[in-house]
């Protein structure tokens, strides 16, 4: 398994790619179509993080001493967005989730989107899954 | 014939760009832009003016006062109202609900009702839940029709004389309707309730005649009307207002204090409690003189060609629905395209410079009757073209094609 | 050391004339003037960046949504606040404090007490009259010593179990004193009862720390730190917070709206109803930072180098009192000449450019102890100095004259 | 006995003299020490008329059809302008008192003190003196 920061430098690789916003948008919605569906049972309004606009599920599962997230929403760019934390994220050990520097964010430029003062419903997806980590940490 | 050119000089924001791409902004219905002269009333004001009002005896004490005051005449004017001191100035519409809701909570009684709609803003329905639930009044709502009008059958029928209270919006925020008030009006006063209109998308819009209107109260936000941020206006009848028990206690609102009894102020005074926004509401005089300068007439005649053109432009769209069709109707268009949602599609014109407002707008009793999470808004302001409605519909095209 | 002059060159309105000569400007107390890097804050903000602020997508609101939100990053750190959310921003103290005696309403009882002060302005009065007319609860109130400073003694007997709240001023706006806040927050604490501090004329001349000070809640307002007019800030810790009622209903300050059951937000928008005074949050963090960029310790001190000179100076006047004599004194002289009436001063020292207030400066019940109609009050911010104190004197000693 | 017209000319003649605030200004207090006291017994709650600042206390009454005004106010500047008009108005009918207008107090630049945003009562005042005439005018 790579490490988050490993998968970090790939993902800003990636978007160093992208000469525009559109090819950026256009991956993230890519990503979004791709990101692996949600368990039905899950997408309950215990996991529902509510941000203003974009509604996003959110499961976690421990497995063999790694968490393993699935997630939804009902906007695209939302679930682009999701698919990338996911990749960083799922797959990971507790601790090695609860200490992640997510600093790839402001470097492929989703700054604005994670902004903690957006009404996506991502910041409070990020708080989430630390949240989860931390749970299974102990 | 107004000339658009010349007006969207005197708006400096229109000038800057966005993503690199010149400003396209139809969030209108949040809040307008300023015109340069309002924004220089601010600066003058700060400059040259800043003292606090009423009471001092110094020289720019009784300059902030007379030009503070001046802007309670201009809206007098502004909306016809018979007293100069029937103008509360206030936070916004929301505080001038608020104002009111918390008032009626020591007029109404159990077995009373309130009638808003299900068209209103959260602005105008928790105030009210709040107050019938202290109250035990019960809480009575206007039906939507399913062009977004209301169903004035019904209206009717919830009409009784346990009605004392009617509170509806003269425009709806989230879909444009422009709601017949006067006839609301006649009709609640049949019955002898009280009539509050939550005018925040009509004042600069709609001409406005409080004494051939009879509303016994009429709100709205200065922000709304190419006015400053933070100031509002609570428009009340002489009787209405002194029937109401003070707001907020403090400065300014008293006549004596002692602790053991505290006299209230006349009005309007006794609704403006502590120092108000005086920046503020003096630059609002120059909002109104901006709107008064260009006829409302003659605004409301503009943007509804707005309306017209852009509403026909957007219904060629595929798979598009327009939620909100009421034969009257201010320059409001909520949409939705479908397979898409709202956010990613403000998401992507806001790329190209379109500022368009998406989520539930504050009204999700709306969202809830047409069975939305929410919808793309487009709202009108004077300073806008036909022109930037080519570019937005490009841009919503656009998002439309990057998504499906 | 502070450089004033350069201070000075700041203030724009400083070097503006009134009635031909010099403006003097003692009146502090009442409105701070405002330096350049705020008056631009508002007018950049209007020019380049209005929008409405949280729930929109589009570039510009989320530019004003987080220089919103930065405004409130920095008063945490001005008052050293534990969290981000403790911080609620209002119109002004005395919207502050009505939305606290407010929520009280529901939080108070019959036999409950709530303790205020006798040199309370009276936004920190009326409020609580209210609420224990409301409640039944019993206000009590905490006598003035002949120095204008409170009798702790008498404040200890006051305090019981029945105590459930204890409102005071940090500072008297109309005698100077400046409270002992940590010792009444520490007596109140014992017995369980809450501290509500009125903040008003401490913020920008006394090093505030939340986390040490221990008050529930504090309150103060942006015009009187050098910032715009119409912003208040109400801090409390997030447990007292939280056991608040909503205060305002309306949009933002919920997080569902059905007419069957509406369900609140979190903190801070629980008490953040409506469209916020946008221009005048976000430029309130320039006024924070010019504070900050001289160090508030210093602003206390060269205030207090112009207390002390000021004092000596105007008890020279012969027939001259002062009222407010207390050990621990901030920058506010109240005065009265034997047989003079304040207004005819205030009137006259006008007409030489001296801008100082004269009246019951909304504390009646301090007027009534000393058993006088009103004062004369000098009250001196950053930017004044002691040429300038000259001048008043010399003012109010022609006024004398010409009064005699 | 002057008409108002009259006694407003004389008064803008009067001030036309002065060559700034200080004349002016020593001018109204030396009218304000003058003034004839208020009858004791006049001096009540209810003839007081509140400003922000300095009390006022007006009584009318009414002899031979003309309406005579005795006044008195704590702070001299008011006084001072209290004097002037009475000496205006007193002693005149009710209906020429209802009818008056007072455009002298523009003249000779007491507008700002008699601006109805000014806390100083005197607004209130000629109001008061009006709705006397108005009394006994019927
Ligand atoms: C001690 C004190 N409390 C409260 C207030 C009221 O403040 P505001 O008018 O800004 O609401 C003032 C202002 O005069 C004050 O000095
Ligand atoms: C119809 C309506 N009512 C009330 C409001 C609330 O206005 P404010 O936020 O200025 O208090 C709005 C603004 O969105 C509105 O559109």
């Amino acid at each position: 398994m790579e490490t988050i920061q490993d998968i970090q430098g790939e993902i800003i690789e990636d978007f160093g790619m992208f000469d525009d916003w559109m090819q950026k948008y256009e991956y993230l919605i890519d990503l979004g179509k791709e990101l692996a569906p949600i368990d039905k049972k899950h997408k309950t309004e215990d996991n529902l993080i509510k941000g203003c606009q974009s509604r996003v599920w959110l499961h976690a599962e421990h497995i063999d001493g790694k968490i393993i997230y699935t997630a939804d929403s009902d906007a695209i760019m939302t679930k682009g967005i999701i698919a990338i934390l996911i990749s960083v994220l799922s797959g990971q050990t507790p601790a090695s989730i609860t200490d992640a520097k997510l600093d790839f964010i402001n470097e492929i430029g989703l700054k604005e989107q994670l902004s903690p003062t957006r009404a996506n419903g991502l910041v409070s997806m990020i708080k989430q899954m630390k949240i989860y980590a931390l749970a299974y940490n102990n | 014939m107004l000339n658009i050119s010349e007006i969207r000089k005197q708006f400096p924001i229109l000038s800057r760009k966005v993503n690199k791409t010149d400003l396209v902004y139809f969030d209108n219905g949040a809040t307008t832009q300023k015109p340069q002269t309002v924004i220089d009333a601010v600066n003058n004001y700060y400059k040259d003016e800043n003292s606090n009002v009423h009471r001092g005896v110094h020289f720019l004490s009784g300059l902030a006062t007379d030009k503070f005051e001046e802007t309670r005449d201009a809206i007098q004017q502004f909306i016809g109202a018979k007293h100069k001191h029937e103008i509360i100035f206030t936070k916004g519409t929301t505080d001038a609900i608020n104002l009111v809701a918390n008032g009626f909570r020591s007029l109404l009684n159990k077995g009373d009702e309130v009638i808003i709609s299900e068209l209103e803003h959260h602005s105008n329905i928790v105030p009210w839940q709040m107050c019938c639930d202290f109250t035990g009044a019960t809480l009575k709502v206007i039906p939507l029709l399913d062009d977004g009008s209301l169903d004035m059958i019904t209206f009717k029928k919830l009409l009784s004389e346990n009605t004392k209270l009617v509170s509806v919006a003269h425009v709806s925020n989230a879909l444009g309707t422009i709601n017949p008030i006067e006839e609301i009006i006649s009709n609640a006063h049949k019955v002898g309730a009280k009539v509050m209109i939550d005018g925040a998308q009509a004042a600069s819009h709609i001409p406005l005649d409080m004494q051939k209107l009879g509303a016994d109260l009429y709100c709205f936000s200065a922000h709304k009307m190419y006015g400053p941020t933070g100031v509002g206006v609570l428009y009340g009848t002489d009787k209405m207002l002194n029937a109401l028990p003070p707001y907020q206690g403090g400065g300014e609102m008293i006549k004596e204090v002692s602790f053991e009894k505290t006299t209230y102020a006349c009005l309007p005074h006794k609704f403006e409690a502590g120092t108000p926004n005086i920046a503020g509401v003096i630059a609002f005089k120059n909002a109104i003189e901006f709107i008064t300068g260009l006829g409302v007439e003659n605004i409301a005649k503009y943007e509804d060609e707005l309306l017209q053109y852009a509403t026909a432009e957007i219904l060629k769209i595929e798979g598009v629905k327009i939620y909100g069709t009421a034969k009257h109707k201010s320059g409001i268009i909520s949409f939705n395209i479908e397979g898409l949602h709202p956010y990613d599609i403000g998401m992507i014109v806001d790329k190209m410079g379109v500022a368009i407002r998406t989520g539930h707008h504050c009204t999700q009793p709306i969202m809830n009757k047409f069975n939305v999470p929410g919808t793309a808004r487009i709202s009108v302001a004077v300073y806008n073209t036909k022109e930037e409605i080519d570019v937005c519909i490009n841009a919503i095209n656009k998002a439309k094609m990057m998504l499906s």
